[in-house]
């Protein structure tokens, strides 16, 4: 069930340069969240008709944290809220992450923006979890992860911070036998890693974005080409309502 | 229950005279976690075509000052399985079912229309904003003669009252709008989308896939209007007007301008309670203003 | 000055590529005691007329949610007092003058026209979207057969590049732009508004006095630029393009469509410093993206 | 002339339910005003694209006073503003009143919103000044005006208030000669006060409105019909711009 309220920023900061972190009181939200699902947010200004899916970073009793960027109109209005302003807000929403039985080795798999969705799936996965963090340059919440108690491991483009390289080339280097693997982060990344765990023969889920007008599933504006396992060809699911997590072998990513 | 509100469009009485824009709303179940399907006039479906469709590529979707454009291009699960999934859903609630019907050849509008025939469904609408794929893509929509045409060749299948909905991108909508009636419209419903485009600077290139998609939201209100009222004085069936309609202002200006009910399609992208504050907003602007029916201001602009 | 923005329409040099909407400007004095007028590629005038006319009854404008609907109506002091007054006003700026026709008859805009052809002006812009009185009131510029030939009558007597400025309100925009190019046009420039309506509930009547009235302003943007870009891909000439400007980014979205130069209307009265605005941006624009010239990105969807 | 600039409000207070007196700095706009003059503010919310038109009631040296009735989106949006904040406005803008020389009996008609436009009028006429305020019901400003050491007269439709009665009704009444006649009020006061006036054959200049889009005179969008002495015909001249401020003689009522 997903409710349409008010939410109140409770905590906002910028945490590295363009990437904020805001906290929003939401009760009904936060009661039946789980990892892996977003929420829709409204922009203040109401030439801007459409809320902005921005996925669920950690989840407490009574409220949500997300961490987004500042890459267009929406964004730059939600990084001017201020503590105790109020802002529009959907959620939860999607399907969220599938947890399975204890007992595996587990490799989260984060890319840029990409990374925060998969703080609150650390927290709760059970098993053996290694956490791979790609950066551009910069990172962050890497610090996060690492206060769970968790493996983690950074990679850089720049070369500037931890490997000099990307995720995939981590993952490569992995040792032990993975048992499933979570990812978000670009789709470019989202693919090779798929397409690494199909030669292995692991299981991925990952999560997508598409462009959202309703964020429920009733517009399909959201597309994913997906073939499901024994289907003759592809259909267009929606990242909003059968996603944002989907299994990295059904999707089509060539496409 | 309040039956100063009730709107009667070619012999279906809906409890308010608020639908749903089809495609903005699926088939309601989605909304209906976060509203009371059972306050709704009627529900309008999204299109469904004969056989599944695929839809277009993403990104479908681009927000523009107070608009969007989609270029969802119809996709849908074909007649088959939204009979059998949707239709009873729907019938749980105290609500009119319209269905939606879209095809690409004439043969194909006739042929979703006959599977509907004997469905427990209130109303039809025919979607003629679709490209005519036998003659060059042109929408069937922009022709008085080939809408004539098809709405005549549609009537035939039909047996529930045909709500005829008009494309906006046309020269003269009153030439089409009776050129649907002549055909067999017992209703008309405007205005589907007009045709935008948006470009991304930095990418250099549509945000689209399609590069151009169907405009929606207030922004195309102040044309949806003055063509709804062009209408209503030049056809004598009922029309449903939409485009853009938010809030219940918007809804009594089409009324005022003598539309029988109202669609509210993007506004739910916006505000997902939009459909429900418009019909509450209706009621309290006739307690407010003493109106004991919606005969007394509709179509009071002459 | 910077010749990177310097732009050549049908032989007339512009230092950049943007005018203001005709209309919307005036003659450029009034908005002269806020901007310098020098900065401008060109201004484009209000609609001048044969002899004076008197305009619609106010209300005359209605805002609308991010956009405008206005009935002037054409209003202006005929041909003869704009030749004494505002010819030498704007001939003291580093500006290119278009002046802006219209007329209700085709022997009105042959007399206008005639009556520029040995004026100190640099471009001619035909505005086709007036009432045809002669034949029932419909726009000239929705029929292409008129259109050709009110184009090809003006042509006669103009001596100065001829711009015709075509209304949206048709149902293939292209059409219309290859027949005004048959007839002789040697530049487009497009939209003129669409019409529109706004009611006031409380009042139960529309706040237009002329109840309809042409619909301006970024709602009309993305209706614009598809149309914009359409032309461009249909016709050899170059095109102006207009429609809900009011930021760099939004030019050169048409620029990018294909565009040669864009106007600025309604922005202006949010933001009188619209069009220096623009100019600074797309200048800006080019720096940052090492652009030397706009043919680098002009056109560059395809 | 005029400027486009960003004011700051420095007062803003409720001071009769609904109607709102607003005090922004703006030099530049205040240094030229003259007393008739109005200015263009600029409603926050950018979907609503046009200015609102409001007359400078009073003009001090750094900044302007304006008064305002909420009737719809613009004015609520005004009504929210709070010390400190900024707006857009531009200014200042009309003809404003023509101060003619001492030595006259002037007569002040205000009625409702149209009071406040005379107030700073009234403070640098030369003369004799007798204020006649027309009110529906609740009166305001009126001791602005006495303060000033005028003669002043009030009227409610209501009769709560003063004189049972409108304005018309207590010009009739006034004893001495009229030398001439301000006025700024509704449409239907203006012009029974204007007949008035040319059957006593006293000048009267009276404070239109009318909707607005550049403010400036460019778009001929606030057209009111003008009969000039001598003219044989009407035209559509431009409250913003030729007005607000009209001999009541010229000004076209019926049409
Ligand atoms: C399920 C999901 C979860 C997401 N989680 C996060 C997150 O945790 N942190 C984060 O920084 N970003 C996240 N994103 C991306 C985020 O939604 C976009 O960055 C944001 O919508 C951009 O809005 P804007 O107004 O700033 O950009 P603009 O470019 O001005 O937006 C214009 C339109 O495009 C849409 N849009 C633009 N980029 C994207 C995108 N990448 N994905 C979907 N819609 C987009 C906007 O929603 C808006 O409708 C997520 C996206 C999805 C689909
Ligand atoms: C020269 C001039 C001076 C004015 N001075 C004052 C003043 O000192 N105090 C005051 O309370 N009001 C004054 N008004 C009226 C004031 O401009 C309107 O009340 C205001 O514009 C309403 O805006 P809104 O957004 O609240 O109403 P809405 O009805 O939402 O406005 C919609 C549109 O209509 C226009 N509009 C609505 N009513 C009027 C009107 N009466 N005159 C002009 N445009 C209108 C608005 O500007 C806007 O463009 C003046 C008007 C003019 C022309
Ligand atoms: C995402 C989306 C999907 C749509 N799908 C359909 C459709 O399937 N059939 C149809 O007739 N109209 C469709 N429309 C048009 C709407 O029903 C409506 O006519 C139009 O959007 C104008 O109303 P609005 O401004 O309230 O959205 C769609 C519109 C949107 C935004
Ligand atoms: C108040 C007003 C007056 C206008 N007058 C004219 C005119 O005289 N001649 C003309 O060709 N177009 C006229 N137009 C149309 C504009 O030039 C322009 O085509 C249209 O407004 C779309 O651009 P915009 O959205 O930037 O305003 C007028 C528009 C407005 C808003
Ligand atoms: S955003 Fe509407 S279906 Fe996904
Ligand atoms: S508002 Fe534009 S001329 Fe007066």
């Amino acid at each position: 069930m997903s409710t349409y309220c008010t939410a109140t920023v409770i905590n906002h900061k910028e945490i590295v340069p363009g990437v904020w972190k805001m906290e929003l009181a939401a009760p009904e939200i936060a009661k039946t969240a789980r990892p892996g699902q977003f929420i829709q947010l409204y922009p203040p200004d109401e030439r801007n008709l459409l809320a902005r899916p921005i996925s669920l970073s950690s989840i407490s009793k009574m409220s949500v944290t997300i961490v987004y960027r500042v890459v267009g109109k929406g964004t730059k209005q939600f990084s001017c809220l201020q503590v105790d302003d109020m802002v529009h807000v959907m959620g939860p929403l999607g399907n969220g992450f599938t947890l399975l039985d204890a007992g595996t080795q587990n490799v989260i798999v984060g890319g840029g923006l990409g990374i925060p969705p998969l703080l609150e799936l650390a927290k709760r996965l059970h098993g053996n979890t290694v956490v791979l963090l790609g950066y551009q340059d910069d990172p962050f919440m890497a610090e996060d992860f690492q206060r769970l108690g968790l493996e983690v491991h950074i990679a850089s483009q720049s070369g500037n911070y931890g490997f000099h390289g990307n995720v995939l080339d981590m993952l490569k280097n992995i040792t032990f036998p993975v048992g499933q693997i979570f990812a978000c982060g670009p789709r470019q990344m989202l693919q090779s890693v798929s397409m690494w765990a199909k030669e292995h023969n692991v299981p991925i889920q990952v999560s997508l974005e598409e462009r959202m007008a309703c964020g429920l599933g009733a517009c399909l504006g959201c597309g994913v080409k997906i073939q499901k396992h024994g289907e003759q060809d592809w259909r267009y699911l929606r990242v909003c309502k059968d996603g944002p997590v989907f299994s990295g072998e059904e999707v089509v990513w060539n496409g | 229950m309040d039956s100063r509100m009730e709107t009667t469009i070619a012999g279906v009485t809906w409890k308010n005279p608020v639908t749903t824009a089809s495609g903005t709303f699926g088939s309601g179940r989605e909304y209906g976690e976060l509203i009371d399907l059972n306050r709704l006039g009627a529900i309008t479906v999204k299109g469904v075509s004969e056989e599944a469709w695929k839809g277009n590529p993403v990104p479908r979707l681009a927000e523009t000052q107070s608009g969007l454009l989609n270029s969802i291009g119809l996709q849908n699960a074909g007649a088959e399985l939204f009979i059998e999934n949707d239709i009873p859903f729907l019938r749980q609630y105290d609500t009119k079912i319209i269905v939606n019907i879209c095809g690409h050849t004439l043969s194909q509008y006739c042929a979703v229309a006959e599977r509907f025939a004997d469905c427990d469904i209130d109303m039809l609408e025919l979607n003629i904003s679709c490209p005519n794929v036998e003659e060059g893509g042109l929408s069937f929509g922009t022709d008085p003669h080939v809408v004539e045409r098809v709405v005549k060749a549609v009537r035939h299948y039909v047996k529930q009252p045909l709500i005829v909905k008009l494309s906006p991108e046309v020269t003269d909508i009153t030439e089409i709008a009776r050129a649907a009636v002549s055909g067999g419209a017992d209703a008309l419903s405007l205005i589907n989308t007009l045709r935008g485009m948006k470009i991304d600077i930095h990418k250099r290139k549509p945000i689209l896939a399609n590069k151009i998609g169907g405009y929606s939201g207030p922004g195309i209100m102040p044309v949806a209007l003055r063509m709804a009222y062009e209408v209503c004085h030049s056809v004598d069936v009922p029309v449903i007007g939409m485009g853009g309609i938010s809030t219940f202002e918007d809804a009594l200006q089409f009324i005022m301008a003598g539309a029988e009910a109202v669609a509210v399609g993007t506004a739910n992208f916006h505000n997902p309670y939009a459909t429900v504050e418009i019909i509450d907003g209706i009621r309290q602007y006739m307690k407010e203003n003493k109106i004991s029916s919606l005969e007394e201001i509709r179509g009071c602009i002459d």
